[in-house]
């Protein structure tokens, strides 16, 4: 029936399967948007925040996804600005995933602020001494960069192409295409590290804090460099996902392989960092504000030790081996762990960096603060993994995604 | 998004793998052009410019008509004759209290000290004596110069310490011989003198708008020069900070005090 | 005024509360709940989703029976000055909207409820977890928002709130001393609700940067050093983090005045 | 031309164009945002006329000056009065929320008859005059049955125009049935009574005072007069006065001493025995007051020629500290110190009346704690114990009763106060419904209850049900929808406090008289009405003598007589105080039949004949009840001044105050030592049953270190079932859980705890 919509020289399921997909997804994605609406409706009282945890699931989420999403950038980069010419056939499918987080990320938003119907004074009356006000602006604009690097993608569906003006215009989007990658970049840049900045100005909060090594706040270019690291370690597992899905080949190795290869020396180089970083902070930072590195991990029944060890062993230096040693890289298994492990280790990172901060009494005198989150939280925070299903289901099947698609799954006859 | 969650979606339950089922594209033509193309162009136009002019229509004449409900004061108030009989003219009735507060409109209370009987012949009076005065019920006057909930403003400090007049903000009241509607912001409920009666918010005089940025704007000018404005103020400001930078103990320049903005602070105006 | 000349005649409004005076036995908290209109629900027990802008914590030594002893805190806003004294107090710099701002002639850190679009970052940066926010839109039972008191405004849902150092009681006072022709006040003409309720007498609120003022005899603020107590007695919370508070505690029990501030278990062993 | 889609989408991208260029969209945000700043459900007080009206606070005992702001008609706050003599601008949290009682749901809002069975909670609305007519009917017909002596009152106080007149109106009526809440006053009036002969109230010169010594009373915690005492507790720590106390748990009040002496609760008289033993073994007491102004120091004789124990022989004989350390739990070294420093001090005062002072006491403990205080030779003494002979501003005529009141007043009090076995005591409100109960005297008809709380606030609350049970007709006079007025059959709201007149007397402890005000800061908000007011009409509802005692046109018109010239002082000052003011020198304090302070204790019948049960009857304490094999832990109260534990409930600023250690969601918590908890297998936070004698209650865990092994501690002032959601059906009454404890000597309850289990739940 959509066949007029479907790409040429390609195979898709048949409508009904796609329907029932998206009705399954959607239903998920339904109870999702009640959530939604009873948080707007009747305001935050239907989360398990409370005034120690300002911040928690939401705004993880919200950094996760950010980091995740971080594929569209460092891949536009590598493939426009350095040069990288075999990422191309990767890149639209970085440019989706990074749509999908970054719009994921601006819903989140607007759930977790208190007033909504306020939340454009963050441009009006922006502070310029506040890493969120930088973080809006730049996510903002970043936001505008991808839609423009979406549209090309969008007017290459069939029908549309064949109206010369759009046609025409996504030819020329794709001619400037490097200009936005660049610009890309540099917002991308600022916000993943004003992100980072988020807790690490909190010079208050001792866990969070971090000062010194080689600039300020140091969190500012780990949060970058993570991203940089673990997005397109995203962009593959989603690839691979999608592979298994539709039990086709999408993209040639070599391209996955390149693509693995940078992120995992980007991984690796930010694991030193992170170590030094950790280093110094548990032996300077933290001791000159009264704390030893073990108070932030005990006396508390989920903190341990274990999540400091998750995150930058089994999820980081563990990762970022197999991604460098091409033999390791080369296994698939080996290819998929590292992958999922990275994604982990990025989404434990945010995690420690916003709700650990916030659970680790600061007053001697208080106690930790634990929190579980409503399944209102809960339901708004799949609502955007749902809507990310159904968009990528919809991309792949009636835009042209995967320029090897063809070559690599030859219709028969 | 996680990998388990993206292998529930339904297209992972075994795609199908017989041909019949797969849907294939068909190959298709590409779009004619079109026959009677400019004619086609122009309607698309005109078409355009219809929208254009519509939404003008509806955002410059339509929407503040309908933003705003429009209502009669419960008496028709003469200042000008009050003014002229009251022996202490505009302070009789709008007065400081001991306690440095500003009376603002008066009270039932203060009107009977004349109006306990009707005195003339005005049938307003008549109507204000018998509905408010003998029911001892307050006038629920509509207040053109309404301060938000957020708002503290010490007319202490604008008419005493400033020495401003009251025409400053709330513009040649006392002159009037009856009162105006009163316009209410259907979503916001403040009075229209807030915004400003020009929609488009521009201002002719200081009364005509009385938003955050009005009294912000004072708030600055008070902070370089009272008299000098626009370029001018900005260049005597400019000059006045490189003196007091060079020589401090000469001149000093009043920064606000807040350390975001450097205006005046939050807090001297909000409460 | 000539103690105020070196301080560009800012002031700098801070509190000393004497523990050993302390009983704990919350007047503070319900006054400055009854001044500041702070809203209740039926069940405030969960103390991390209770407005309390004042709030009285029990520290305990650690020792066991008969040698366990406890003493009461109250906890107000500190008004960090931050780093220097500079007013990047931890909250302020980071709000994204200038909802909250420190003023540097008065040292009070502002909220300014209109302008604050909940996103709690402010709460993040806060240590003493003096920032509260409205998850539930304020409801008083019928006829009990009788007692709302107008100079404060009511805060709607969705937005952060905290102590104010009882701001609007200086606007007031303010306001009379314009009315007055003066422009400066006296020691107890600004005082916050929970000073002037405080049964015991325990809390003491005025100019830190005036050596005429109790506080400042009280605490002997270190001017060199942002502030820190010259008094060995007295202390601030969490000093090390170098907030700068304005708010200063006195006890006579050591390990009281440690409870104030982490310390390295060799740091410890040493003490 | 062809309207197709293409137009159509061309005419919306125009619109949308032409839109932008509007103010539209911007404004609409705009104003969105500032719908969302002044969102209509979201209060905004109005602004108006600023107003201060003096007044004193009636909600507890301690009468205190206030000072309510207004704004045009609204109360907005209230404040501590600057200056007031009591308080001078300090206020207590309970105080500062006077308005939410004001305003609050709680209040009874017109005359209300029960409809249903009685605690129903169906209620009909009735008019003054018809509630006023069934009253007068029902107290007309047990007149009408000569049986006047059926109607009883019980009342917080009975001090003050009020008070009196409620009282006179027993007496016209023919009733001896005037109860009085059981406060510390009871056991203070006694001591006063036995020891110094008058009828007076205890009076502290804590301010004054160099060494405070006291036995478990909250100093900082709402005893006496709280503010008053909070002062005077800062004054001490500032003029480096000492304070010691002595208590089983550690208080805040043993936490802010300068000393706290852990003992096993009910051992305190032992302590006080055993402190004098060595003040008198080591010579350390005051010999001129000892030896001039006191009496039974030394073995007497009495009229019948017997020889009798004097007090220094009985604590010499037998309060040797090493015989009482074991069972107080106080080291000897530790009684022999505090004993030391307790007669060196330059000005040394011992306190007793446990927590708040909210219950009677053992009068054991009074007279050893009053002994300590006479030893030392303060009494009357700056920095001492006062005497304050009631401050008798009241000059009413004379009753004249006619024949059925006075038949009436043949009948004794049902409760036995003043009857041979307990003659020198006033009230004793447990015993008066344990009688109805048990059927001993007469039936009660009809009861009052004025500003008083007996279903909540007695010991045993069941009892005490069971007992208005066997009350036909019950009235309420309360302002607020108490557990006795939810269970009443009629209910004659008062007005509040801010809506009236009246005088209030010296507060509970002051060591001066003075009268305040109380007088309306706004007007009734509904429709009730004044108490006094309420009692002359029915008065005058029921004719002849009861008209005629009550010559008076109003409340108002009595107050005004009353106070007479006092009236302008107050209305202008907010108190009145002598102008001078001394307390008599011991030769003219006492007016025991040996003119001296008696550490005897003894009936004085007039004529010089002493009868007395021996000394050491006297001089003891009582145990708690149950039995220690079945309820191996002891259980105590504990008071907090953010637990109003008077009249009223907690008003919801206070609730929300109470830390989630003693409350958390409805769930009260229990204190106990870490060891016990753990032998007992719980654990912090933990549901626990707990059971007593009399009753069990389901309570949460909380460790505490501050308390001893074997202890557990419960804090009074929760379990409310009446009033509003903000305190109804949270925690548990104190009161369910223990039943009173008889102090054979003086009849009064001496319960301090009451022995308990607790099991997991």
């Amino acid at each position: 029936m959509d066949s007029a919509l479907i790409p040429q020289g390609v195979n898709r399921c048949p409508l009904w399967k796609f329907a029932l997909g998206i009705a399954i997804v959607g239903a998920v994605l339904m109870w999702g948007v009640y959530a939604m609406m009873l948080v707007w409706i009747k305001g935050l009282n239907q989360t398990n925040m409370n005034d120690a945890y300002g911040f928690a699931l939401w705004i993880w989420a919200d950094l996760s996804v950010i980091a995740l999403g971080g594929g569209a950038f460092f891949t536009g980069f590598l493939r426009y600005v350095i040069g990288i010419n075999d990422l191309k056939n990767i890149i639209n499918y970085a440019v989706i995933i990074g749509f999908i987080c970054y719009s994921s990320a601006q819903l989140i938003l607007g759930l977790d602020v208190g007033q909504p119907l306020r939340g454009w004074f963050i441009f009006w009356h922006a502070n310029v001494h506040s890493m969120l006000t930088e973080v809006a602006f730049c996510l903002t604009a970043y936001f505008g960069v991808l839609c423009v690097e979406y549209v090309p993608l969008l007017l290459e569906n069939r029908q549309l192409d064949r109206v010369p003006f759009f046609h025409n215009l996504s030819h020329n989007l794709h001619e400037i295409m490097a200009v936005f990658a660049a610009t890309g970049a540099f917002l991308s840049f600022f916000h993943q590290g004003s992100l980072g900045g988020v807790s690490g100005v909190l010079f208050a909060r001792p866990f969070g804090f971090r000062e010194g090594v080689f600039v300020w706040p140091w969190t500012f270019f780990l949060y970058t460099w993570s991203a940089a690291a673990c997005g397109p370690c995203f962009t593959i597992l989603i690839t691979k996902i999608t592979e298994k899905v539709t039990k086709k080949k999408l993209v040639k190795d070599n391209v996955i392989q390149i693509l693995a290869k940078i992120a995992g020396w980007m991984l690796a180089t930010y694991m030193v960092a992170k170590i030094i970083d950790t280093i110094y902070w548990a032996t300077v930072t933290a001791p000159s504000k009264g704390f030893d590195l073990m108070t932030f991990y005990s006396n508390n029944p989920l903190y341990g030790i274990w999540i400091l060890i998750l995150e930058l062993v089994v999820c980081g230096i563990v990762p970022a081996a197999i991604l460098i040693t091409p033999k390791w890289r080369g296994n698939p298994r080996g290819l998929t762990l590292a992958m999922i492990l990275a994604v982990i280790g990025v989404c434990l990172n945010r995690w420690v960096m916003i709700l650990q901060v916030l659970a680790i009494p600061v007053l001697p005198f208080e106690n930790w603060a634990l929190y579980m989150p409503s399944w209102q939280e809960i339901a708004t925070t799949i609502l955007p993994v749902c809507y990310g299903i159904i968009l990528i289901m919809i991309s792949y099947r009636y835009l042209p995604v995967f320029p090897q698609e063809k070559e690599l799954n030859p219709i028969a006859g | 998004m996680s990998a388990s969650e993206e292998q529930n979606s339904p297209e992972a339950e075994a795609p199908d793998e017989e041909e019949m089922d797969v849907e294939t594209s068909e190959p298709i033509e590409p779009l004619k052009p079109e026959e009677g193309k400019n004619g086609a162009g122009a309607t698309i136009f005109l078409f355009f410019i219809l929208g254009f002019a519509a939404s003008l229509i509806v955002g410059w004449v339509v929407f503040p008509k309908l933003l705003y409900s429009k209502k009669i004061q419960p008496i028709n108030f003469n200042h000008a004759l009050h003014v002229a009989e009251a022996a202490e003219g505009c302070e009789s009735c709008h007065y400081f209290r001991e306690d440095g507060s500003f009376s603002g409109v008066p009270t039932i209370s203060h009107c009977i000290e004349c109006h306990e009987n009707v005195n003339g012949e005005d049938p307003e009076e008549k109507k204000f004596v018998r509905e408010y005065v003998e029911a001892g019920k307050e006038v629920p006057w509509l207040i053109y110069a309404k301060q938000p909930a957020s708002v503290f403003f010490s007319h202490a400090a604008h008419v005493i310490t400033a020495k401003m007049e009251c025409v400053a903000c709330h513009g040649p009241i006392g002159e009037s011989t009856e009162t105006r509607i009163y316009e209410e912001n259907r979503l916001t409920g403040y009075s229209r003198d807030i915004w400003g009666k020009n929609i488009s918010g521009i201002k002719q005089h200081s009364w005509e708008r009385m938003k955050m940025d009005d009294c912000a704007d004072c708030h600055m000018q008070k902070a370089t020069s009272e008299k000098e404005s626009g370029v001018q103020q900005s260049l005597t400001r400019q000059l006045r900070e490189m003196v007091s930078v060079a020589f401090p103990n000469v001149m000093e320049v009043k920064k606000g005090s807040s350390v975001q903005t450097e205006k005046d602070a939050c807090f001297v105006c909000h409460k | 005024m000539k103690q105020t000349q070196g301080n560009n005649g800012n002031k700098k409004f801070g509190m000393v509360i004497n523990l050993d005076l302390c009983t704990g036995c919350g007047s503070c908290m319900v006054a400055c709940m009854a001044e500041n209109n702070v809203p209740f629900k039926e069940d405030e027990t969960d103390k991390l989703d209770s407005i309390t802008w004042m709030r009285v914590y029990k520290l305990k030594n650690g020792k066991s029976w008969p040698n366990a002893d406890i003493c009461y805190l109250p906890r107000p806003c500190m008004h960090c000055g931050g780093h220097g004294d500079h007013g990047h107090s931890p909250c302020v710099s980071v709000c994204p909207a200038v909802a909250t701002d420190y003023s540097m002639a008065t040292g009070i850190v502002s909220q300014i409820y209109t302008r604050c679009f909940g996103c709690r970052y402010c709460m993040a940066a806060c240590p003493y977890h003096v920032r509260y926010f409205n998850w539930w839109d304020p409801v008083w039972p019928e006829g009990m928002e009788r007692f709302l008191n107008p100079d404060v405004s009511v805060r709607m849902r969705g937005v952060v709130e905290k102590c104010s150092f009882c701001f609007h009681r200086y606007q007031l006072a303010m306001n009379k001393a314009f009315l007055e022709g003066r422009r400066v006040l006296e020691e107890d003409e600004y005082q916050s609700a929970c000073t002037q309720a405080c049964p015991a007498g325990a809390i003491t609120f005025g100019d830190l940067n005036n050596p005429e003022h109790a506080v400042h005899q009280l605490v002997q603020p270190d001017p060199k050093h942002a502030g820190r107590p010259r008094n060995p007695k007295a202390f601030r919370l969490l000093e090390r983090l170098e907030t700068n508070p304005k708010v200063y505690y006195v006890s006579s029990r050591k390990w009281v005045r440690q409870s104030g501030d982490n310390y390295l278990k060799k740091e410890k062993q040493k003490i | 031309m062809k309207i197709d889609r293409r137009s159509f989408l061309s005419f919306i991208v125009g619109g949308a164009a032409g839109t932008a260029l509007t103010p539209l969209p911007w404004k609409i945000t705009d104003d969105l945002s500032i719908w969302s700043q002044n969102w209509p459900w979201t209060p905004v007080p109005p602004n108006g006329e600023v107003t201060f009206v003096n007044s004193v606070c009636r909600l507890c005992p301690g009468g205190c000056g206030i000072t309510v702001r207004k704004v045009d008609a609204r109360a907005v706050k209230i404040e501590g009065m600057d200056g007031y003599p009591v308080n001078d601008g300090g206020i207590c949290p309970l105080g500062l929320s006077g308005l939410q009682l004001l305003y609050g749901p709680t209040r009874i809002p017109y005359p209300m008859k029960r409809k249903g069975n009685r605690g129903d909670g169906k209620w009909e609305k009735i008019s003054w005059e018809k509630a006023v007519s069934e009253v007068v009917t029902k107290l007309g017909e047990i007149r009408k049955n000569n049986r006047p002596h059926g109607l009883a009152c019980i009342s917080e106080s009975d001090r003050g125009t009020v008070a009196g007149l409620m009282a006179r109106f027993m007496s016209a009526f023919g009733s001896q049935n005037f109860i009085r809440q059981p406060s510390m006053e009871d056991s203070y009036e006694l001591a006063l009574y036995l020891m110094h002969g008058i009828r007076a109230e205890a009076g502290f010169d804590i301010e004054n005072a160099a060494f405070v010594l006291s036995f478990g009373s909250g100093v900082i915690e709402g005893w006496g007069s709280p503010v008053r005492m909070f002062r005077a507790n800062s004054k001490l720590i500032k003029t480096g006065g000492k304070v010691v106390q002595i208590e089983a748990r550690l208080s805040k009040s043993a936490a802010k001493s300068d000393k706290w002496i852990p003992i096993n609760p009910g051992t305190e008289t032992a302590l006080a025995l055993a402190m004098a033993h060595v003040i008198i073994k080591e010579g350390l007491y005051n010999k001129d007051f000892i030896e001039n102004h006191a009496f039974g120091f030394e073995d007497w004789t009495d009229g019948q020629g017997n020889k009798q124990q004097g007090f220094k022989s009985l604590v010499t004989a037998t309060y040797a500290p090493e015989n009482v350390a074991e069972a107080t739990g106080v080291e000897k070294a530790v009684i022999v110190s505090l004993a030391r420093h307790f007669a060196r001090a330059s000005k040394p005062l011992a306190i007793c009346g446990r927590g708040q002072g909210r219950t009677s006491s053992a009068i054991g403990e009074f007279l050893a704690v009053q002994a300590l205080n006479a030893l030392v030779g303060n009494i009357n003494q700056e920095g001492g114990f006062h005497a304050i002979s009631d401050n008798d501003y009241i000059d009413w005529p004379e009753i004249e009763t006619d024949q059925i009141a006075s038949n009436g007043l043949q009948n004794g009090r049902l409760d036995e106060a003043g009857s041979e076995n307990y003659a020198s005591v006033r009230y004793l409100p447990h015993r008066f419904f344990e009688n109805i109960i048990a059927e001993t005297g007469y039936p009660i008809q009809v009861l009052f209850a004025a500003g008083a709380n007996p279903l909540y606030s007695l010991p045993d609350t069941k009892a005490v049900k069971a007992a208005l049970d066997k009350v036909p007709f019950i009235v309420s006079f309360s302002s607020f929808m108490d557990e006795t007025a939810q269970y009443s059959d009629i209910i004659l709201p008062d007005h509040t406090y801010l809506e009236r007149y009246e005088d209030v007397p010296t507060p509970i402890g002051l060591q001066k008289p003075i009268i305040g005000l109380t007088r309306p800061v706004v007007s009734p908000q509904l429709d009730t009405k004044h108490l006094g007011d309420v009692i002359l009409g029915i008065a005058k509802g029921l004719g002849g003598s009861m008209a005629q005692a009550f010559p008076w046109k109003s409340y108002e018109a009595c107050l005004e007589k009353t106070l007479g010239r006092k009236l302008d002082t107050l209305l202008d000052k907010g108190y009145w105080s002598p102008a001078v003011f001394s307390v008599p020198e011991w030769i003219k304090a006492f007016e025991t039949a040996s003119g001296k302070f008696e550490f005897v204790v003894s009936d004085q019948d007039g004529n010089g004949d002493r009868k007395t049960k021996p000394i050491a009857d006297w001089y003891t304490g009582v145990e708690s009840q149950g039995d220690p094999v079945t309820y191996p832990l002891l259980l105590i109260p504990y008071d907090s001044m953010r637990l109003v534990n008077g009249f009223v409930g907690d008003p919801p600023f206070v609730i929300k105050t109470v830390e989630d250690t003693v409350l958390k969601g409805k769930d009260v918590f229990i204190e106990i030592n870490p060891k016990t908890a753990k032998q007992l297998g719980l654990s912090e936070g933990k549901y626990a049953r707990l059971t007593t004698p009399k009753g069990n209650a389901k309570v949460r865990v909380h460790l505490f270190e501050g308390i001893k092994e074997g202890i557990i501690a419960l804090p009074r002032g929760l379990g409310h079932t009446a009033y509003d959601s903000y305190i109804a059906d949270k925690g548990v009454n104190y009161n369910e859980l223990i039943g009173a404890v008889y102090d054979p000597v003086s009849g009064l309850d001496a319960a301090w705890g009451i022995r308990a289990k607790l099991g997991k739940a």
